[in-house]
């Protein structure tokens, strides 16, 4: 493989955060490095997705800060986060539901989009202009995840698999330079799952992508993540290679149970 | 399996959403008293739509059975309502859990007992049953539901159902978004409570591993079609299940990495 | 098997991204302009134009405005009515304030003047989402009521906020009869619609439905709320501001508050439900649907009662126009919740399937 | 002094009557997701029914008490509420079921036009007096404390009660019953509900009759107050704000957002109203209703939107 992981580009320092008094997240500090696949795995409200969304600023932590490429965000939010190249996928997918495959994905478009209200109000110029070109480069994208068949299907009506599959799709309309998944892959069977792994590999290894994915299927995580981080109830109980952590007994005991 | 102890019959349905779109092209299959049954295939396949056209909570989302016949100990029951379901000991646990969120654990096993006559003594002595099979949200029973953890709203949805004191339950994807570990202890929660008290499971589930260890008898979908069907441990010694659905090819199981960039054709299909 | 697509391949995204893809859509679509503008004025009487058309094409626009609000980005209002009266009563300053000042130029600054003052009551929006923000357009139109019908400056100190307008003319064209006002509306509603095709159709259209659609998602993939949000309660205000001024000026001529009421705020948000919700082709449906049954029924009803030997009192009519209104409302709303548009387009797929369903 | 805890007083009175309009909005909405524009017109068609068959039942049973006369027109105008609740679930809600909440304030806003026909082609138009007999003579409390003592409108006070009393035993129906918690379940997950075997339609029927009675018992109030005429129906206007400021899902909400919304119009209208033209007070309870919804979205006492990312 040609990839070569490089240096730290995203780093959390000491992130806490609460709802209410509720602890969420304590004390966490991980690191992505450009080109990995970094994966978190953990019991189910262990504070994975949290995680995540305090990395694309959708949560503001009370504490802690987060440091891309150099640059230091105490507060991040979504548009920001959107800006420096960080896009995701959801959980329970977060698609566009009035919108056509091609709409949903243009969307990924818009911080891109140079024209200004009345020139698209008029199409005319460079809005008509913009829209092609946006157009051919989601077309790439369609391409890509092989989804051609269903570009002007409106989302809610296409199975769940593919529904995952287009909301990867818009988030990488966004030419993202780090690409967060939020369990890709629950609720898909084992063909699925190798489907979407392709995706995934594929990815990271021809646009060079940095992957922070959240993960149940165990199998999956330990063949395609370089590195895993483990959290527990808001801890981290665990960190390295793939192998280390499955052989680390505090996460044996918390999370894969004996007979894994 | 011999007829005598049929439960549940299926026959040939036919289901369409908003008179355009045909979701079920003739599904087929009966669930055994006692048994555990598992609906197996991919996402989109109708797993969902046929529970739910058993359960007929199709109505709300604009479906309907358009042809075929479904039968509970030789009853029809396309026409019947949910709750008139419920009465008759069949009930469905949805995709997602569907607890009442700003309800207690406890409210929300309550309220799973709203078809009961027998007394509240009956209830009291289910809700106690359900507690011992359920430790964990025990502790959280009065925790209101959107403040507990996947698995914590999963265990409360079928403890929720099983205060109806059902016959059959209807599981859809029980092991959807929950962590390993969890995904077994309501696994096997399932087989005790099918052991011990007797319930009947149709379950729908993507999980094919899970599903073909604690089934009974299962059947694949694609397409709104059932494409194959046997005992469980038929499917799971099946080439083409373990490639497609199990992920094992006859060198053992397959690095996820090195899933090739063109498929094999299945050979259902061709 | 004459409504396909079969045999008209796209070569380019140009090509697929027209507004009308299919060809049969072009030509039905023509036809109709060509009847609008010949057809109608060579037929049609004054009456059919005062009473029908020239309040369908009004009510139209507005329809519109309220469609890319509500339909498009999400956000119910129940207080369009409100820039209705903003629009109208601000045309009315500009036109009588500033000495030869052109018609159309008073109408458009009447709509940025209502465009303006829909972005003030469109910032709840950016903190109170659903019903409450429905509830809270409200007071909007509650408070325009009581500022056009107390301060007397913005009436010109006319009482109870009368007013009138006279003298229209555009470039020397007067427009005084019923056709000089049906084609001033017909051409401002075929260009403003485009403008909201084109604006629905590019990216600020998709920034609207993803804050519809899924709010977090859509900031996220970064698009700010707030300019989402305020841009479709501008654009929406300014549509149905200029339809305001165009009822005020064109079609009523003198009008005061109440023309402008909550009334007219349930009536709009009626024809664009009724019409589609994020259709423009809905709009249209909707308005002709809400301007024509009122009347249908005021002319039936007493024939029918005829028919049956009863004579139904105008009270009895009114009460009995209520009634049928609501019942027909209801049951449409059953028929199709997603209104006309949706009606039609499922049509239209089944004549494309046609004749092998599924 | 004296004077602006009268206007005080005459507000928390007028809010407890916003409060029972609220009350029925509540109500609809946690049970049945549906913002229910035709309170107002099932307000006026209680009260007409209430009005008139108060007037006829003496006429047509020939009983001269009108106490009796009262009990009577009250159950068979409840009786009426009942079959509107019918009516409405069996013939909108049931077909509309999982529809949007948009789609269902429509078809509410139709279910508002044919009541009102149907009210006032069944009842008639012209103003009517409900007449249960409530103490209409002021009183003067307080004397020793204010200079001239507070002037208390016995009625208000009679009415406040009877509100209270109502709010009461509808907070322990929900809390306390198993009707009342199917009700809570229904108004979380509708498709949930279902599926445990809770018949939505029975709940729905209960739940708008339950609203029928609350507006009945309004218009009673209301009625027996300023006479039953078709303007009633736009009293719903003047609890919207009330139900935004106290939370689409709380009780409690609705009667302390009646009392705010109550106590903010009078003291307005009687303060600001000279200064800038009168007839100010109802954008200004949907202004002060706005001005809390900034710091609270959701109402005062609005449920949390639980929403996981």
């Amino acid at each position: 493989m040609s990839r070569e992981i490089g240096e730290v580009i995203l780093d959390l320092k000491n992130v806490s955060l609460a709802f209410g008094g509720v602890k969420a997240l304590t004390d966490i500090s991980f690191d992505v490095r450009e080109h990995e696949i970094r994966a978190i795995i953990g019991p189910n409200g262990a504070g994975k997705s949290s995680m995540l969304n305090v990395i694309n600023g959708v949560y503001r932590p009370q504490q802690g800060e987060i440091i891309l490429r150099g640059k230091h965000f105490s507060k991040m939010n979504p548009y920001k986060a959107a800006r420096a190249g960080i896009s995701r996928t959801f959980q329970n997918i977060a698609l566009f539901k009035g919108m056509n495959v091609i709409d949903n994905m243009m969307t990924g478009r818009n911080l891109k989009i140079r024209s200004n209200l009345i020139q698209q109000a008029l199409w005319w110029g460079p809005a008509r202009r913009e829209e092609l070109e946006h157009r051919a480069k989601v077309e790439e994208v369609i391409d890509f995840l092989e989804i051609q068949h269903i570009r002007k299907t409106p989302v809610g009506r296409l199975p769940y698999g593919l529904q995952k599959r287009v909301d990867l799709g818009r988030a990488l309309a966004m030419e993202p330079s780090i690409l967060l998944l939020d369990e890709p892959m629950a609720g898909m069977n084992v063909e699925e799952k190798q489907d979407m792994c392709r995706f995934v590999l594929d990815i990271n290894d021809q646009f060079g992508t940095t992957i922070v994915l959240i993960e149940h299927d165990m199998a999956v995580v330990m063949d395609i993540s370089d590195r895993v981080v483990v959290l527990d109830y808001g801890r981290k109980i665990g960190d390295g290679l793939p192998d280390e952590v499955r052989a680390n007994p505090e996460v044996i005991s918390a999370y894969l149970g004996a007979s894994h | 399996m011999s007829t005598a102890n049929i439960l549940l019959k299926v026959n040939s349905i036919e289901v369409i959403y908003n008179h355009v779109i045909l979701v079920l092209k003739g599904v087929s299959f009966s669930v055994p008293e006692g048994g555990i049954v598992a609906l197996l295939g991919g996402n989109g396949a109708g797993k969902t739509t046929t529970l739910r056209a058993v359960s007929n909570l199709l109505r709300g989302e604009r479906g309907e059975v358009t042809k075929g016949t479904i039968e509970l100990r030789d009853e029809r029951i396309e026409a019947l309502s949910p709750a008139q379901l419920v009465r008759r000991g069949v009930i469905q646990v949805m995709e997602g859990r569907h607890c009442f969120a700003h309800l207690s654990i406890e409210e929300n096993l309550l309220a799973g007992a709203y078809t009961r006559t027998d007394g509240k003594a009956a209830i009291a002595e289910t809700l106690e049953k359900v507690y011992t099979y359920f430790p964990r949200i025990k502790t959280r029973r009065s925790s209101q539901a959107a403040y507990t953890s996947g698995g914590e709203q999963q265990m409360c949805a079928i403890g929720r159902a099983l205060m109806a004191n059902p016959r059959m339950v209807l599981l859809d994807e029980p092991s959807m978004g929950l962590a390993p570990q969890i995904v077994d202890e309501v696994f096997t929660i399932v087989r005790d409570l099918n052991q011990k008290e007797g319930v009947t499971f149709l379950l729908a589930e993507q999980n094919t591993n899970m599903a073909l260890r604690y089934a009974d008898f299962g059947y694949i979908l694609e397409n709104g079609r059932v494409v194959m069907e046997g005992a469980a441990s038929e499917l799971a010694a099946n080439e083409d299940v373990k490639e497609f659905y199990l992920g094992l090819s006859s060198a053992g199981r397959k690095s996820f990495r090195d899933v090739k960039h063109y498929r094999r054709r299945k050979r259902w299909l061709s | 098997m004459l409504y396909r697509e079969n045999g008209q391949f796209k070569t380019s995204y140009a090509a697929d991204q027209q507004i009308f893809p299919i060809a049969q859509d072009r030509w039905a679509i023509l036809g109709i302009l060509v009847f609008a503008f010949i057809g109608i004025p060579l037929l049609g009487d004054e009456y059919l134009m005062r009473a029908i058309l020239i309040p369908f094409l009004i009510l139209s626009l507005a329809a519109l405005g309220v469609n890319i609000l509500v339909g498009f980005c999400g956000q119910i209002t129940l207080g369009a009515g409100a820039f209705m009266a903003v629009g109208a009563y601000a045309a009315y300053n500009f036109h009588i304030r500033i000495e030869g000042l052109p018609l159309l130029v008073s109408i458009l600054l009447g709509g940025i003047t209502s465009a303006l003052v829909g972005i003030v009551f469109g910032i709840p929006s950016l903190r109170v989402r659903g019903l409450y923000l429905a509830v809270a357009t409200l007071a909007a139109q509650f408070f325009t009521d009581w500022v056009f019908l107390r301060i007397p400056w913005f009436t010109n100190n006319a009482s109870s906020g009368s007013v009138s307008v006279s003298n229209l003319q555009i470039m020397g064209w007067e427009i005084i009869t019923p056709f000089d006002k049906y084609m001033f509306c017909l051409v401002w509603l075929t260009v403003f619609a485009l403008l909201a095709k084109n604006m629905t159709r590019s990216a600020i259209g998709r920034q609207w439905m993803a804050i519809r659609d899924m709010d977090v998602a859509a900031e996220v993939i970064g698009i700010r709320p707030l300019f989402a949000k305020l841009s479709a309660f501008a654009v929406s205000s300014f549509f149905v501001g200029t339809a305001g001024a165009l009822w005020g000026f064109i079609h009523l001529s003198s009008w005061e508050p109440a023309a402008f009421s909550v009334d007219r705020s349930f009536q709009l948000l009626f024809m664009v439900i009724i019409g589609g919700l994020g259709s423009i082709m809905g709009s249209f449906f909707g308005a002709a649907f809400i301007v024509t049954l009122p009347i249908a029924l005021n002319q039936f009803l007493p024939a029918i009662g005829g028919l049956f030997g009863v004579t139904i009192s105008t009270a009895g009519v009114s009460h009995a126009e209520l009634i049928i209104f609501g019942s027909l409302i209801i049951f449409f709303l059953i028929k199709e919740p997603h209104g006309i548009a949706r009606l039609w387009s499922t049509g239209k797929e089944k004549l494309r399937l046609w004749p092998f369903p599924h | 002094m004296g004077f602006f805890i009268e206007t005080l007083i005459g507000g928390l009175m007028a809010g407890m009557l916003y409060s029972l309009v609220a009350l029925g909005f509540v109500l609809i909405y946690k049970a049945s997701g549906v913002f229910n524009f035709a309170q107002g017109a099932m307000l006026l068609f209680a009260a007409l029914a209430m009005a008139r068959f108060s007037a006829w039942i003496p006429e047509w049973l020939g009983i001269d008490s009108l106490w009796l006369a009262n009990v009577i027109a009250f159950f068979i105008a409840g009786a009426l509420m009942y079959l509107v609740a019918w009516l409405i679930e069996r013939l909108v809600l049931r077909p509309l079921v999982n529809q949007e909440g948009a789609t269902l304030l429509m078809a509410t806003l139709g279910i508002a036009y044919v009541l009102e026909g149907l009210g006032t082609s069944i009842f008639g138009t012209a103003i009517y007096k409900i007449d249960v007999g409530m103490p209409k003579e002021p009183v003067l409390i307080l004397e020793g404390i204010f200079e001239g003592g507070l002037l208390i409108n016995k009625e208000d006070f009679v009415a406040a009660l009877i509100a209270a009393v109502l709010v009461a035993l509808l907070t322990l129906f929900f809390q306390k019953t198993v009707t009342g918690r199917a009700l809570r379940a229904v108004a979380d997950d509708h498709q949930a509900a279902q599926s445990i075997g809770i018949p939505l339609n029975h709940i729905w029927v209960i739940v708008w009759f339950v609203a029928g009675i609350v507006a009945l018992v309004a218009g009673v109030i209301w009625g027996s107050k300023l006479g039953v005429q078709f303007s009633l129906a736009t009293v719903a206007l003047r609890g919207l704000p009330v139900v935004i400021l106290g939370g689409l899902t709380s009780i409690p909400g609705a009667i302390i957002g009646g009392l705010i919304i109550g106590v903010g119009e009078k003291l307005s209208e009687v303060y600001l109203g000279p200064m800038i033209g009168g007839g100010i007070e109802i954008w200004f309870a949907y202004q002060l209703a706005l001005v809390f919804l900034l710091f609270r979205p959701q109402g005062l006492f609005g449920e949390k939107i639980i929403d996981r990312v």
